[in-house]
């Protein structure tokens, strides 16, 4: 079989391009969860990933929230870091050096509390040697609009979008926060603003209580829930978003195994992010290249984006060629 | 610093009172690297399951020149009651060594070690580097004996060794406070203190240590998801309120005064 | 110490009120994981229970989706039932009879395609023997506005909820979605609109994808995602509901242990629903009232309500009594 | 009927060939009041993880007076791997006798049993019931021998038994529907056919049945959370295009003609 196969299949191509960017292949480091890279040394090799995207950076550097900062919630991570980062000086000055020297494309993620502050920090990444692209972590409050998060705003996250295009030649991706009615409506806007990708999910907002104590279990009372326990959910934001939008789209949230990153691939992702479960296990996201790329060899498909499943099949899955039940209208639940 | 994620395979999982458990584990890399107040990452999860999620942070309590770790622990929620029921022969995956651990001051020939109920996981390993070199005195306390059931390992290293508890089932009746006060006042020269227990312990012994000027260690705990300083989770404020410690990678060891005190854990 | 307490406490009250109904404890049974109650005959002594809500009811029989209906997913549940039910006359006729025979309150859920099928169906349950209080469910599509949930538009969820009200005497308790960017909104809408409590969470969307057969886990692509995995998004949101309103609040989501339901009382829920959890372990509830009253003797707490954590407190912790961080505003996450 | 939720401690785990498993419990109650062609959910979730979430349904396969029931499966998947880890003396809780059962027509004296693979196992009680009453004739079929262990549990109860292996591994070069094919032509007289297995095995045996107008019995699978009718979960298409038949309330065994053949599992 194996024999038959190698006569009949070229190694598959696991690159893909995102906008102009091209990885090797479709697997990243989340924002938030890989440090600045160096932390994972001898524990990871960078080199076999598509991609690493480095904490969030703000304009000055930040503290971050008080502790507790983390409690674990089943199958999942409630986190509120508060976005603590060195800032973009220290950023381009102590970390971007090590970061060069890695075989993976480097995309850093950048936050603001205003649409300026987004704009400052894309100038300050737009010459910086070895970054190659910017992903917007638009989950932040918008201070000027009273702190509601910008990505919650269509408008609000069209307007960072065209700041950081017009302020950078690099490839800007914006990443989405899942706590919305309907990600699609944020989604085309930010599109249609000029984005070259869409990330997403951002974490869900939680909380848990420590019935010990009788108090929140994080200082800062909600933190933001990711991990396993997301999957699903993120898994059908990203197929809402994948038909709707024309860009690529970047599949994040509860990824662990290649099995879990094949089905973000099938519903259409261009790539895919792994976030805790690198908190977990550091090298998990070696395994999920070599893993992809076994199910391609087994199933026979050549180019990784190949596995994206046909929408007019599985949207109308026809399960019943000759299925009539009264009055059976497909439910949203 | 070289760190290792490897399978280990369970070499003994012994309880040795209500609750404490000593589990020993071969991991060799580890053993080889690992320093006085170092600590491994275990994941607790059994078999493919995904919950609970996290490793747990564990002390190096003991090598052994053949490769084998020991960990001194205590049965006190969800991922450490699975870890108790693994079995020799199974695998549990082990991360280490991680943190800086404690650091050996030359000019302190006499180092007093303070520890408090299982606290006292990461000081048996720096009294053993101790021992080769100064003037060891190792100061224990619990609440009864049994939270302390490896007290042996430490008695025969040092003459100079005392324990507390508070209902009196083993030396003095008291708090370990209590012994470190009696100390103090016993000592001359220079000293060094090394401490690690319940936070309230370690705020006590810090302000004793610093009447009487002389400097103090503290191995800190925080709720961790990484281990290896790539989540940002483990802050602990700084005393010089700028912000925060980060006790998985510039810990769990820190000089005492570089700590927040007041927070309130 | 326990023969201390006893001299000093009086035995736990455990009763509550929702609106104008009293139940025993504020442990229910959520709809649709607990069919129609005689299911559990002899798995579990629904008389222990503050209540049961059946499965929802539609003005005619609905046969549901297609199957797969169910997949299971990291510390949760994927369903998509596809509310599948009796309807209305077939409930009153065969399923009511048993349930007046058990000593607990009896709590309908109901669901409809259009403002009138709600109320049409509120009319019914109106004068019928043993029913205590209406549960509504939003989340299903406003057929008239093109599909969209009920619950994801305050308007439209007002407009349930007053023409509910207008047709029946009984209690009213409308039952949020989750799949809303600010669930306080739909909340006071609903609220000014007259319901007599709040019950949320209904399950968040997502889906699941089998990589074997490549094609959605479920036939209906979407479905409800429940059980362990959403309590820290569910007990946020009950949070958040219980601070925007003055309704008592009920909260669902996740909820499998005593310790589980104390989460949600001390975030200021009157009464908790135990959903997926019954359907794990049938006897699952039966256990909370209990657990419950035993954390309220060891903490010498008398009344249930009481357990609720003091917002000021809370929403500000006090870790820090004298702890000034340069620049540190909490974060949302 | 009454059905009962308990923590059962386990008997026996032995792997019969790769991948195939037998594990006895004790479970008096259940034991008691079982049928042939009823099931039971196992919790397969390790102490007090949470993943996997849900129990997982599995047919009784042999009863004994004693308390004792047992269950022959295969390791498909993450519950099945960690039902398979668990070891005698462990408890894991079982929800059961569920479901409707296999119903013995008192009008067919011959009754045919047509098995694939672990299809045979709510096939065993069901044989030694009618083996008391009427003429038993046993079919089974598999990929090879290994993928029916337990075959002997079987041939010793008649003596019109026949297997068929795809690879001819053990009895007839085939499928199990070619033995049956060879039955319909030899039996005379009133009949009644019980089947189990793959889908589209059961659609075939269905089929057949249907041409010799002799009714035919299933135990279907579907994905399911409860097993005992709370959550609607475990439909499967009727044939009258009316709604659905739910498996674990309704069945597992349903006459094949109510069942919509064409659904596409
Ligand atoms: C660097 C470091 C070294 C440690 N060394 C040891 C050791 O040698 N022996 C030992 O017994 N314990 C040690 N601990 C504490 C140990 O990690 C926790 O007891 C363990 O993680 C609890 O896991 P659990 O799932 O059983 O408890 P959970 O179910 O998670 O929680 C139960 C209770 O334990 C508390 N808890 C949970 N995680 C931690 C944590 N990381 N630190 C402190 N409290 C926690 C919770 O607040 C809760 O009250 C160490 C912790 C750190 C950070
Ligand atoms: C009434 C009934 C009786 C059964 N009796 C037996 C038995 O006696 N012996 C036996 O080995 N198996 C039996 N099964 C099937 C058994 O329940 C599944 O193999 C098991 O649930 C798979 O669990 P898993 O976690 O190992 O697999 P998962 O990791 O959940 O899934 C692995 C694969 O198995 C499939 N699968 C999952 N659940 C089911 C299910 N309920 N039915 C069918 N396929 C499933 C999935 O689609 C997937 O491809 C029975 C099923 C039912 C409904
Ligand atoms: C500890 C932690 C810190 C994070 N920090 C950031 C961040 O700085 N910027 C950002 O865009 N996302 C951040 N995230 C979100 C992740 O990048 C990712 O979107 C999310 O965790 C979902 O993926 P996962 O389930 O694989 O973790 C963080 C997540 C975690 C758990
Ligand atoms: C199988 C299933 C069927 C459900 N059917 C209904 C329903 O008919 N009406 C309703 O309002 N909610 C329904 N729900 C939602 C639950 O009542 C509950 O709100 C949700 O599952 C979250 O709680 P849990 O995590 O405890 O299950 C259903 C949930 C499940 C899992
Ligand atoms: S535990 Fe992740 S940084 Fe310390
Ligand atoms: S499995 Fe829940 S109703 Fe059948």
């Amino acid at each position: 079989m194996i024999h038959q196969k190698n006569q009949i299949t070229k190694s598959p191509d696991l690159s893909i391009n995102i906008g102009p960017l091209r990885l090797k292949n479709p697997v990243l480091l989340a924002s938030g969860t890989c440090g600045y890279g160096a932390e994972l040394d001898g524990l990871l090799d960078l080199d076999l990933l598509g991609g690493i995207i480095v904490k969030g950076i703000s304009i000055r550097p930040r503290p971050g929230n008080p502790p507790p900062r983390l409690v674990e919630t089943p199958c999942g991570l409630l986190n509120s870091i508060g976005l603590e980062n060195v800032g973009i000086e220290s950023f381009l000055r102590d970390k971007l050096p090590w970061l060069r020297n890695v075989k993976t494309s480097l995309i850093v993620n950048i936050l603001g509390n205003s649409v300026e502050e987004y704009s400052e920090i894309a100038k300050k990444l737009d010459g910086a040697e070895g970054v190659k692209a910017i992903e917007v972590n638009i989950s932040c409050p918008n201070v000027k609009a009273g702190g509601i998060a910008f990505g919650t705003d269509p408008e609000a996250a069209a307007n960072v979008t065209r700041a950081v295009k017009k302020t950078t030649g690099l490839p800007v991706i914006i990443k989405l926060t899942p706590n919305v009615t309907d990600i699609t409506k944020v989604a085309r806007k930010v599109a249609s603003a000029g984005a070259d990708a869409i990330s997403l999910i951002n974490t869900l907002l939680g909380m848990a209580i420590d019935i010990k104590s009788r108090r929140p279990a994080l200082a800062n009372v909600f933190g933001g829930l990711s991990g396993p326990a997301i999957k699903p959910i993120a898994l059908r934001m990203v197929w809402q978003v994948v038909r709707a939008v024309d860009i690529p789209v970047i599949g994040i949230g509860g990824i662990s195994t290649p099995d879990d990153a094949l089905e973000f691939l099938m519903a259409g992702a261009k790539a895919v992010e792994i976030g805790t479960a690198t908190l977990v296990r550091p090298g998990t996201a070696e395994d999920v290249p070599a893993g992809i790329r076994y199910y391609m060899e087994a199933n026979s498909i050549q180019n990784v984006e190949d596995l994206r499943l046909p929408d007019q099949q599985t949207l109308n899955p026809v399960r019943y060629p000759s299925f009539p039940i009264e009055g059976l209208p497909m439910q949203p639940l | 610093m070289p760190k290792f994620d490897t399978p280990a395979r369970i070499v003994e999982q012994t309880q040795l009172t209500h609750g404490i458990f000593l589990l020993t584990v071969k991991a060799t890399a580890i053993q080889d690297s690992a320093n006085p107040g170092q600590f491994c990452m275990l994941e607790v999860k059994y078999n493919n399951s995904r919950d609970p999620l996290l490793r747990r942070p564990l002390s190096i309590y003991k090598t052994r020149a053949n490769g084998q770790i020991s960990f001194l622990y205590k049965e006190v929620g969800k991922g450490t009651r699975l870890l108790s029921k693994r079995r020799p022969g199974e695998i549990v995956r082990v991360l280490g060594p991680l943190g800086q651990g404690f650091r050996l001051i030359d000019d302190r020939p006499q180092c007093i070690l303070v520890g408090g109920g299982l606290g006292i996981a990461p000081l048996l390993l720096l009294a053993e580097r101790i021992k080769q070199s100064g003037k060891l005195i190792i100061l224990i306390g619990a609440g009864n004996a049994s939270e302390i059931p490896t007290i042996e390992d430490f008695s025969g290293l040092t003459r100079y060794f005392h324990v507390a508890t508070e209902d009196g089932s083993l030396g003095q009746r008291g708090m370990v406070t209590d012994l470190l006060a009696q100390t103090l006042q016993e000592i001359t020269g220079m000293a060094q203190i090394y401490t690690c227990g319940p936070w309230p312990m370690m705020k006590a012994v810090y302000h004793m240590a610093r009447r009487k000027n002389i400097p103090c260690q503290v191995s800190l705990e925080a709720t961790m998801a990484c281990g290896i300083g790539l989540c940002l989770g483990c802050a602990v404020p700084r005393s010089d309120s700028h912000g925060f410690l980060h006790v998985c990678q510039e810990g769990p060891v820190f000089d005492a005064d570089q700590v927040h005190w007041e927070y309130n854990q």
